[in-house]
């Protein structure tokens, strides 16, 4: 179980920083052209992932994005092994063969990241069945974007979820774009969540900004998934502080709004609860913070000691014979 | 093979497989549309017939229409532990499914170094049937493109029940293209050919491994390969060109991918010509593919060019006349062989 | 305008009653071997055609599904035309190249059906769209069953009409079954028509066993598109009387429950409101399907007489220059 | 040609093509994700960038992120009188909207026996360019085999403005595709090789009709036929040959469906030799239809097999090093040379 031990509250903030942390760090190194692709930075949405996955077992399941970073941490993968990933190392999460927008790692139930918007959807729902036919007891967590809900990919898996009341629940992180696109040009509705109707299950809006709200509105959601009583989609209103990827200059959004939402913060906002009610001092909380900076250096150590693949690598890996025989 | 066979038609073959499967291990389930409701179909072609009353609806799943999610919701089972057998009910529906087939299923294992595995089969009906463009489709060819997919097409009632449990048992989605004139409705006996769809299949469990070709019929003068129904096309006229002197030697490959080149190149490499038969279309099609493989492995002993005998580069049309054009036949294929023959 | 002229009653009446001769005519013909091919019968669902149709100007579009003999006669594609069509000649609304699933005629705004289920929603409202960039002020009705609406592409289309307010209406004919699949099965919905709430725009449940209600309930729709309103979901409440396609024994529903809904029929129906009320003698009435006969009779004929294509007329019309040159 | 011409990227090129027909023809209109937003992308690409300032948003027509609905509205579109360029943001998310484009764009107009016309264009970026497996792939081979598709590939800045308007003009749908790193982003030039993606653009009308191949380059000894980004590289190879007394002829089809036949086998008849180089995966792809197609035609000027570049059978990996063992490069296409002079 790879989640930091401790008080919940404690850890779900160790969490953001630690999203947070390596989003800045990463940024970082692409900037400074250490770092091949691309990336989709999940600041400023860090309460949605952690909210949750703190609210799901260790061995319940997510399926993620494009935007995995965030995702993946939440649920345990190694920040060494993603940042590897990152570099395009033996010792990534994907072993090289995935990158950013493929983050995963099965051993902590973080399904290897779909970067086909909605495409994540039926396999979730696919997921669940599977764990429902196995009686496991274990849950999926589909995490999507705003923009996600117009596929039809995401539609029919919605549909198939309902009627089978399948233990999966649809994170939707509803962050006023895709992209470039303002949703509310691209959805005639006021709540995405108003969409579950359309399928029989209920639909909830949380604030997306406060992991504990998100924490909170979990619980019964992945209880009432866990227990038979079938889907709920959660759309969490979030912001991502950055482009939508590299070479974003944000020109379709407002320097105003982007204030509006960096005043909500997250993680600021958790550390004064923490401090205000004694859950921590401000030493502690500033200490996590230096913890996780340590991490990071060892994170870019670990992956930039780390081999990369061999060119005919690339020829391994299609078929699943070669780690059987 | 020793041991007690019954007569099966091919839907019969894929039925008992199915069943044989499920009775063996508990994660095989089915899904798919109209495949178990009671006093259904038991799937477009009848193959899942009776087989949720053994096994239950919920191992006999049927589905919306929805053939996105029912590839997706393959997917995820497999990676759950499962190991599904979805269907569509023809196989010109996968094109609705694509991205979960070709980005999701065949993918997922490679977009992880290796740590997922997907096993799953995806069945599908091809072939033409006076249905028109979008219920004739043979799109094999597609699949054939998919790095991570492995493809099969079984002609006999025999290897349908091998391949399919091979497929079941493959830890790799398997594409598993069915033709809707072999399935073993009554009356297609005499209008397929000289070898009948319906044959001698053990009661017992068996297998055929994926890549190995058969060879239906020996010759020395031309090779023909051929799939599906169209190898029953190549029988009938190897049978017609025997009697004027020709003997053609004709190979099933059974699985496309992998593919036995090698029993390919071994024939040619005795008869000196190929013809290669698809109902696919040509222009892109699987025929193309033996052609360019074959020339390149084994050049040295062609005599004369390799001639594809494919559909043409349209759309299936309706009216059977046309249609009777358009799907390649026995008629089709004596000439190209004749016409390799006096090349030059 | 091949509509036929007179009371709109009367008409309606009359296309009612095409259709379900049709459909007998062809039925007959098939189990007889002399057509080739499969068919999917409209026989008791006639009042949603032929409703629709009444609310739509000849110069509107029409989309259809593999079940599309109803639908082409109900917008005015001959009948003729339709019979040589079954009959794979070249007289045929699509020249023996369609056959039963693809039949339309460009020529009365109904298009070449598309037997792909639900493949036919983001094509109509594709239509719409290029209707209203070029300020036709023609609508399109988007016919499809109730299995259709568990694809993704009616979602995708379903929303994109939304959002652009297009003048397309889904005409969703509930029958209750999706080949042998109860739509409850399928669908966690008490009314299909509440899935269009998910997309922002209104849903409507008919009685699609009433061709007066079906008309009535889609002339302010067709109204509210034409004006810019936007979509409509309307879900007519059918039955069709014979099996999905040929073969099937119908072993999924009970015969009670074909009884229930023959006891609906609306051609009877209607002929009761259409007497009771003086619009047409008893006598009159009887007419109707006298003539519709022997139209049919003439329709067998003029098909049987039409020449087939020749085998290499395959190769035709895969590209547009052919008849541009 | 005469008149006023312009250096452009690619990206600048197709801009002018859409420019130039949204000016002269008001039925033609661009759909897309982020195509159009005011202080967007202009497209994942910036090819239509600005054009939403010229011509509004309601002919530079953001979408949802709904694929099947774009290929979808398109084909309605196209249907109701309009001329649609529609685009999905990487060739990847073609696999999306395969219905629509398979089944009813390729379709209609043979399924109403000839009487429904689908005029539109859908744009697709395709190539390998660091971002996996999900957003590397170069799909052009699934469309070749689809009857009633074109397809078109450009390669330069001058074909790709007068391609695009020809594709525009087609009362067919078109599939374009143009590869990601020849838009023309700096930096490029130097690494894709001898030809420069940025050239000179007549500023006034023309078109490329379809089916015409571009010789590259002449040669006597070996003839290559590479597409896209591979004829830099097949360029870059045979100047490297050309020190080793080793002349190339390299073809650049320009658009796969229609394929010039004529042009290669003209050349391989000359150099009686041929190397197809694709960034396509091998089984399956474009380079295996060209391979069945010559050795078809020119089975008798052919001195050695026809030798296939292309990219192994596996997706597309994420690491640099294994990315660029992936894509043919120069070296591949310069071994494969020497290989066929060599064979025997
Ligand atoms: C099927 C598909 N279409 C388009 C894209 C390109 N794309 C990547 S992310 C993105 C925007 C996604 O928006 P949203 O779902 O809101 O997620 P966000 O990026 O805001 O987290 C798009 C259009 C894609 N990856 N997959
Ligand atoms: C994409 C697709 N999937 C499956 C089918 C096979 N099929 C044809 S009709 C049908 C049932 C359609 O049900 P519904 O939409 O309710 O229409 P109905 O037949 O009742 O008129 C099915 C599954 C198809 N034609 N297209
Ligand atoms: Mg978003
Ligand atoms: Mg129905």
């Amino acid at each position: 179980m790879p989640q930091p031990p401790g008080d919940p509250l404690l850890r779900m903030y160790r969490q953001m920083v630690r999203i947070r942390q390596f989003e800045e760090t990463v940024s970082r190194l692409f900037l400074e052209g250490r770092l091949p692709g691309t990336l989709h930075l999940y600041a400023g949405q860090e309460a949605c992932a952690v909210g949750v996955c703190e609210a799901l077992k260790p061995t319940d399941w997510i399926t993620s994005t494009h935007r995995a970073h965030g995702h993946a941490i939440a649920k345990g993968v190694s920040m060494d092994s993603m940042m590897a990933e990152l570099f395009a190392r033996t010792t990534g999460c994907a072993g090289g063969y995935g990158g950013s927008m493929h983050m995963g790692d099965p051993a902590v139930g973080a399904l290897t990241a779909i970067a086909i918007v909605a495409g994540n959807a039926p396999v979730a729902a696919g997921m669940a069945l599977g764990f429902r036919m196995q009686a496991t007891g274990q849950v999926v967590a589909c995490f999507t974007g705003d923009g996600a809900l117009n596929e039809g990919a995401f539609h029919e898996a919605a549909n198939m979820a309902a009627i089978w009341d399948l233990p999966v629940i649809f994170v939707c992180e509803n962050n006023l774009y895709g992209a470039s696109t303002p949703i509310a040009e691209v959805v005639k509705l006021e709540r995405l969540s108003d969409r579950a109707a359309g399928y029989g299950f209920p639909g909830i809006t949380v604030d997306g900004m406060d992991v504990q709200a998100v924490y909170e509105a979990m619980v019964p959601v992945v209880e009432r998934a866990r227990t038979g009583g079938g889907p709920t989609l959660v759309e969490c209103l979030t912001y991502r502080y950055t482009g939508h990827s590299r070479n974003d200059t944000r020109g379709y959004r407002t320097r105003a709004e982007e204030a509006e939402w960096k005043a909500r913060d997250p993680i600021p906002r958790l550390a004064a609860h923490l401090t205000a009610s004694g859950i921590a001092t401000e030493a502690e909380v500033a200490a996590i913070a230096e913890e996780v900076a340590a991490e990071l250096e060892r994170a870019v150590r670990f992956a930039e000691e780390s081999p990369s693949p061999a060119p005919e690598d690339c020829l391994r890996h299609v078929f699943a014979e070669e780690v059987r025989g | 093979m020793a041991g007690e066979t019954k007569t099966m038609t091919i839907a019969e073959a894929l039925r008992e497989a199915i069943r044989e499967e499920m009775r063996r291990d508990p994660r095989v389930f089915c899904l798919g549309e109209d495949i178990g409701i009671p006093g259904g179909f038991g799937g477009a072609f009848t193959v899942t017939l009776g087989l949720s009353d053994e096994f239950g609806r919920q191992r006999i799943l049927d589905t919306p229409i929805s053939e996105a999610g029912i590839a997706g919701m393959a997917v995820g089972a497999a990676l759950a532990g499962m190991r599904p057998i979805a269907d569509v009910q023809y196989a010109d529906f996968l094109f609705c499914a694509m991205d979960q087939l070709v980005n999701q299923a065949a993918k997922m294992r490679y977009m992880s170094g290796g740590k997922l595995t997907v096993p799953m089969v995806m069945r599908a009906p091809c072939g033409a049937t006076t249905r028109a463009a979008q219920h004739g489709q043979s799109p094999e060819s597609f699949f054939i493109h998919v790095p991570g997919l492995k493809v099969a097409c079984p002609s006999t009632a025999y290897d349908a029940k091998g391949l399919l449990k091979t497929a079941i048992r493959d830890d790799n989605p398997v594409l598993f293209f069915e033709h809707k004139l072999l399935y073993g409705s009554k009356g297609m006996r005499a209008e397929v050919g000289a070898l009948s769809p319906v044959g001698e299949v053990p009661i017992e469990d068996y297998t055929i491994p994926f890549g190995q070709a058969v060879v239906r019929r020996e010759g020395t003068d031309v090779t023909i390969v051929a799939k599906l129904r169209m190898v029953y096309e190549a029988l009938a006229a190897a049978e017609a060109l025997a009697a004027e002197g020709i003997e053609c030697e004709v190979i099933d490959p059974r699985t496309l991918v992998p593919f036995d080149t090698e029993t390919v190149v071994a024939s040619v490499a005795k008869t000196e010509h190929l013809v290669v038969v698809d109902e696919c279309p040509r222009t892109g099609g699987w025929a193309g593919e033996v052609a360019a493989e074959i020339q390149e492995k084994a050049f040295g002993h062609l005599d004369a060019p390799i001639h594809r005998v494919t559909a043409p580069d349209t759309p299936v049309p309706f009216a059977p006349v046309m249609e009777r054009f358009y799907v390649p036949g026995r008629d089709d294929i004596a000439r190209a062989v004749q016409g390799v023959l006096q090349w030059r």
